[in-house]
């Protein structure tokens, strides 16, 4: 077993925010412009997703920008497990720009006000009128022709604090902290110093989860990572010299290698992140390295103190018993 | 919280493109591209020496070599690097090569293959130093200095005989009073974590494509980065232009851990494509990604933690030190990140710590999957660990005993509040997992 | 027999002087390669093969596989100046059960061996051992040939064949010798053949009924691992469980696949059951000379070739 | 020199050279670019392809070696009404696809065990998917994909496949 905690986003008073927009274009398509990059953890979903819900529009409607240093403004890094929190965040915020706009500019076609209008799948419309209806796309042509452009505009810029130098204190070091708590089964064999992960059981701090099959997926990667770490990963470098500098000799884990995750995602929607969501990118591969070496020492009363654990050192431990 | 979309399950956007083989990566792209030129790198062949002569003649006598750039073609170029600007684009005579990954040359050509061979005629002289290895080995007073203008004024010293020369950053915690918290402790448990070289290994390496629009004046640079927008600065600074005149696309990432912060293909492809009004690619090998690009650090990590005999931590103290390898990358950041998780999610009234980043003659290492943080996390909850055995306690209940809870401080002082959910972790794990009963109010 | 320790293939160790000093040592042997030479021969029978070897000899890098070679040349494609594809020789690929013998053609692929079913039934220590080579992809190319002539310590059909004490056919255009498995290697990566010579067949006694056999492979990893060590160990019994026949194999545990015949000697003549199967082990441990790489240590190499063999030991005593 | 094979069931004549590999003349000279480069030593698995039927690294193979050989891509599965296979529709409706590089050939591993093994068991896709290494998903729905789309096959399914999940 292991437990972790993963304090999010830069931190440390390291300025640290993501802009992004959200407008109506072509027929029938919404644009979100994010600079953030997708390394396949999944942020343009998740943007999606949350522009869908506050839209209320389906997912299909949307595309993404392509990230482009000239097209999109600064979305920070992806990294520091902060993408679904600041750019879901910039997101939420650009979208709910975009809303109120088209709720204002609405109310002024209608000549209704706010309370008494809808809006769904596209379409804006009012309760009171019911032959006042028009397409987010229609509002937005006619306001071009006012010259007015449709838009919604979103920035997340919390704040933390820098720490004293000579002590490290600080109110607020990063802006958000993630658990993960993991349990794995381990078997080890003696003969061959191999040792099994046969099943990981992972309980997540996500505060929401935005997709909750994203989330798994990042805790199931994540243990394959940390299973790496922990038993065959490493970069062998002597006097400067990497002696494995191929996937042959440097070993990461195969499918047989890595065990079934059973994950629990905990969501008490409880940070100021979009709909309470915490990231989780890192603290889902953090605690398997530990929770491994754990394990190992519960199953022959060894314990290890460098990484990896490979079949050698068990072995070396195991003849000295 | 009812909702519609957020919590759903909602296929990725970009998993269609992914599967068909539609989505196109930088390498993708390449048969966009007439006369594409390519570009080899030659990298230090010694991870400590001063250049002292290099000659590229007998590569631009290869057929199909175009051109062969070296420091000497570019006077106006300046180091790059994430936080601390310490990396120099290409290695000039009487510079410093400080890793295997250093660029001393480029080789342009028409082929990938002339541009190899190129690369392999390339004549060089080099007065070899001592290669420094160890993070240890660095910090002894006769240690060659490895970053020859560094100055830094260590505030704690881990030994009166410790060097400093070598030390890139130096960080410390101190929270309430350790000494205090070691005297109320009934157990004292001291133990030293090695951790090592990790590689983020994402499935694509380090691949770009440049091209030069001669009206704009700009470069356009196809490549991966997880962080577009300071890529984009730290080329600019580093070619002395400004922003505007770099403008990064980003394609499809085939994965990235950290390893795509930093600068890799970029510069290189902006000059060459710069200079030659052409368009280039840059397509690294696995090798060469693994020996140039950063790794994870490792971290010798000593901790020491005093405990009550009812199981409840009373003091923490953690040194630690880091080999950065031979530049900063994201080295200062990470030594921090580090720290401020020294004690994990347990509450320790009475912190303190010391933590090093030292350079040495390594592949240099940056940012990966939990920056710091995840080597901690190895010493800190295997720390637990040792501790509930010396008590006779079961892990569960004494991690429960300890995790934070609303109010709890961590070892930055940082009180607690929102979203504190560390025990709720632990009970679900435990269920999830049939761990044996235990107390989960601990 | 001239420059008979060299790689039969021709192909290069890792770094590019050694290849250079090989094209030398070509040009030295004075044989004269055609100009405007085929850079690509693909025969289809077995003489034409055999006679591009006679003509060129190293000049020409053997492809069987390619899952070896491809890797040698990688980025370096270009330096090779012809290559001889044997992968479109059908003879090559054939499988031949007979009464007393089974052959193999040099060319049938580890895919091939893991799943075919008479390969499985009869010769079980080579249809594991093939399954475990690599993953999917490089079973579905490598060849048993390639695995042989590569020469490896660590190739994983090696041990399985001195188990089953196979015998090779080497061919060449003035005819074919045999050569004992145990008699081949002469080293890491080096064996008996010379660049006049193919391997064409591997030629394995069938086995006696009731023979009771184990195969290891030990790595880092539990699939794409180059091994750490293999251990190939068959055991003929008779029908008072007398142990007749006994031979262990092992690989990557020294510079050439090995046999362990102190171990075998021990064996031999001893009723199953009264052996120890922890001396056994010993035994072999004695008996090897590994070395420390990243693949393992030397003391990893001994405590492991050990406990696997007394395990499958302990395995058959209680079958 | 000129070679003729099959791709994606169409027949194909391309001049190579026997300086190029089956990796490059598919990705470089038939720009089908889902075959990805991962390692170029058979290490990795991203270049797999079906070649005469089975999974290959075709960074192993030289592209001369292709002639009068039968290929088969990730854009080769796709139907010419543009619906896709419904292994790679498992794949989206699995989540098993993060950054996506090795995904073409881990589909292409799965296609060829569907061919042998309809049922196969989880232990039985992941020996299979064995030499396609993947970094982000850990494997896991990588085989609830492949299972996925063989319960779909066997049910000889629809379009509401994409429901099942």
């Amino acid at each position: 077993m292991a437990t972790i905690m993963f304090g999010f986003g830069y931190g440390e008073g390291f300025p640290d925010h993501s802009i992004a927009s959200v407008e109506p274009v072509g027929e029938n398509r919404i644009l979100i412009r994010t600079s953030a990059a997708d390394v396949g953890q999944g942020i343009q979903t998740v943007a999606v997703q949350i522009a869908s819900e506050v839209l209320k529009l389906d997912p299909e409607y949307f595309e993404i920008v392509e990230g482009d240093t000239h097209t999109t403004q600064n979305a920070g890094s992806s990294s520091a497990t902060r993408q679904t929190y600041f750019t879901g965040q910039a997101v939420k915020e650009a979208a709910e720009d975009l809303l109120g706009n088209i709720y204002h500019h609405a109310s002024q076609e209608f000549t209704t006000n706010h309370p008494e209008m809808a809006i769904k799948d596209g379409r804006i419309f009012s309760h009171v009128n019911s032959e006042d209806e028009m397409t987010i796309w229609e509002l937005r042509d006619r306001l071009a022709d006012r010259g007015i452009e449709l838009k919604g505009r979103g920035t997340f810029f919390p704040r933390t604090y820098k720490p004293d130098p000579e002590t490290g204190q600080s109110e607020r070091v990063y802006v958000g902290y993630s658990y993960h708590t993991q349990v794995v089964e381990v078997v080890v064999d003696t003969v061959t110093g191999q040792v099994t992960v046969e099943k990981a059981y992972s309980a997540i701090d996500a505060g929401k989860a935005i997709n909750p099959a994203g989330v798994e997926g990042q805790v199931e990667g994540g243990t394959a990572q940390g299973l790496g770490m922990a038993l065959m990963e490493e970069q062998v470098i002597e006097k400067g010299r990497t002696l494995n500098p191929d996937m042959s000799r440097y070993l990461v884990p195969t499918a047989l290698d890595v065990p079934e995750v059973e994950t629990v995602i905990v969501e008490n929607e409880d940070t100021d992140g979009p709909f309470g969501a915490k990231g989780i990118g890192e603290p889902a591969m953090i605690a398997t390295a530990p929770a491994i070496i754990n394990a190992i020492y519960d199953a022959i009363g060894v314990r290890f103190y460098r990484l990896p654990v490979t079949p050698e050192k068990i072995k070396a431990a195991l003849e000295q018993n | 919280m009812g909702t519609r979309f957020v919590g759903k399950k909602v296929n990725k956007v970009d998993a269609r493109q992914k599967v068909t083989g539609e989505a196109k990566y930088t390498e993708d792209l390449v048969n966009d591209f007439a006369d594409l030129l390519h570009i080899r790198v030659l990298r230090a062949p010694h991870p400590h020496a001063y250049l002292r002569e290099i000659n590229v003649e007998p590569a631009r006598e290869v057929a199909g070599v175009v051109e062969v750039f070296t420091a000497a073609d570019f006077p106006e170029l300046t180091e790059f690097g994430l936080i601390i600007k310490d990396q120099p684009v290409l290695v000039g005579i009487d510079q410093k090569m400080r890793y295997l990954g250093d660029a001393l040359a480029l080789v342009v050509a028409e082929t990938d293959a002339a541009a190899l061979r190129g690369r392999d005629r390339i004549e060089l002289e080099i007065e070899e130093l001592e290669v420094v290895d160890n993070p240890l080995r660095s910090m002894e007073q006769d240690c060659i200095q490895i970053h020859e203008d560094h100055e830094i004024e260590v505030t704690h010293y881990l030994d009166p005989e410790m060097c400093c020369d070598n030390i890139l950053s130096d960080n410390y915690l101190d929270k309430a009073d350790v000494k205090k918290g070691f005297a109320e402790a009934d157990l004292i448990v001291e133990r030293e974590y090695q951790t090592q070289f990790v590689e983020q290994l994402p499935l694509q390496v380090e691949k770009g494509i440049a091209d030069y629009d001669e009206e704009s004046e700009e470069i356009i640079i196809w490549a991966a980065s997880q962080w577009l927008h300071d890529t984009q600065a730290d080329i600019a600074q580093a070619m002395g232009v400004t922003k505007d005149k770099i403008r990064i696309k980003q394609p499809v990432i085939g994965g990235a851990f950290g390893k795509k912060e930093d600068i890799s293909v970029h510069i290189h492809l902006a000059l060459a494509a710069r200079e030659l009004k052409r368009p280039v690619q840059l397509i690294y090998n696995r090798e060469e990604s693994m020996i140039a690009q950063s790794k994870r650090h490792p971290q010798i990590i000593r901790h020491k933690t005093g405990v009550s005999s009812e199981g409840k931590l009373t003091a923490w103290q953690t040194e630690m030190i880091m080999d950065t390898g031979a530049y900063a990358s994201s080295g200062p950041a990470v030594v921090r990140n580090a720290m401020f998780h020294c004690t994990g999610p347990y509450q320790a009234p009475n912190v303190r710590a010391a933590c090093y980043a030292v350079y040495t003659n390594n592949t240099y290492c940056g940012a990966m999957r939990g920056f710091g943080a995840t080597q901690m996390a190895f010493a800190y909850d295997s720390q637990m660990d040792v501790i509930a055995r010396e008590l006779g306690m079961d892990p569960a209940d004494f991690r429960m005993r300890n995790a934070y809870q609303p109010g709890s401080t961590t070892p930055g002082g940082e009180k607690l509040e929102l979203g504190v959910n560390v025990r709720e972790t632990i009970a679900e794990a435990r269920r999830l997992s049939s761990w044996r009963e235990g107390d989960n109010n601990a | 027999m001239e420059n008979s320790r060299r790689n039969a293939s021709g192909r290069p160790k890792a770094s590019g002087s050694d290849f250079e000093a090989e094209q030398e040592n070509i040009q030295e042997l004075g044989r004269e390669v055609p100009v405007g030479s085929a850079d690509y021969l693909a025969p289809k029978s077995l003489k034409k093969a055999l006679e591009y070897r006679s003509r060129y000899g190293y000049k020409a890098v053997v492809i069987a596989g390619g899952t070896d070679i491809m890797v040698d040349y990688f980025e370096r494609l270009s330096e090779v100046s012809s290559w001889l594809d044997l992968t479109k020789i059908q003879d090559l690929k054939e499988i031949k059960f007979g009464p007393e013998k089974i052959r193999l053609g040099s060319m049938v692929t580890h895919r091939k061996l893991a799943t075919d079913s008479r390969i499985r039934e009869n010769l079980p220590l080579l249809a594991e051992s093939a399954s475990e080579v690599g993953a999917w992809q490089i079973q579905s190319r490598g060849t048993l040939g390639g695995n042989i002539v590569t020469s490896s310590p660590a190739g994983d059909a090696l041990a399985p064949l001195l188990a089953y004490q196979a015998r090779f056919i080497l061919g060449s255009v003035s005819g074919q010798r045999e050569v004992a498995a145990e008699d081949f290697f002469t080293g890491p990566k080096e064996n008996v053949m010379t660049q006049e010579e193919l391997l064409i067949e591997v030629v394995i006694p069938t086995p006696r009924e009731g023979t009771l056999s184990r195969w290891k492979k030990v790595g880092k990893r539990k699939a794409m691992i180059i091994s750490s060590l293999t251990m190939a160990l068959l055991l003929e019994l008779d029908d008072k469980d007398e142990i007749t026949a006994a031979r262990a194999a092992y690989g990557a545990v020294a510079p050439r696949p090995i046999r362990a015949t102190e171990l075998e000697v021990y064996l031999t003549g001893r009723k199953l059951t009264e052996i120890s199967a922890g001396k056994a082990g010993e035994l072999a441990a004695q008996e090897i000379s590994p070395i420390t790489d990243i693949r393992g240590t030397v003391d990893f190499r001994c405590q492991v070739t050990r406990d696997i063999t007394e395990q499958a030991l302990l395995g058959f005593q209680q079958e | 020199m000129e070679i003729t094979f099959t791709i994606n069931n169409e027949k194909r004549s391309l001049e190579v050279s026997p300086h190029q590999r089956l990796l490059d003349i598919i990705r470089k000279d038939l720009g089908l670019t889902a075959a990805k480069e991962g390692c170029g030593k058979g290490e990795c698995g991203a270049c797999t392809v079906l070649f005469n039927g089975e999974p290959v690294a075709s960074c192993l193979v030289l592209a001369p070696q292709a002639d009068g050989a039968e290929i088969l891509t990730v854009e080769g599965l796709i139907s010419r009404e543009g619906e896709l296979h419904p292994l790679q529709q498992a794949f989206l409706d699995t989540g098993a696809v993060q950054c996506g590089f090795c995904i073409p050939g881990s589909i292409m591993t799965g296609y060829r065990l569907l061919q042998d093994n309809p049922e196969p068991k989880r232990e039985e896709v992941r020996q299979a998917l064995a030499g396609n290494i993947c970094r982000c998903t850990g494997y896991q729905k990588i085989v609830d994909a492949v299972q996925l789309a063989a319960s779909r096959m066997q049910s000889g399914g629809d379009s509401s496949w994409a429901q099942d999940l």
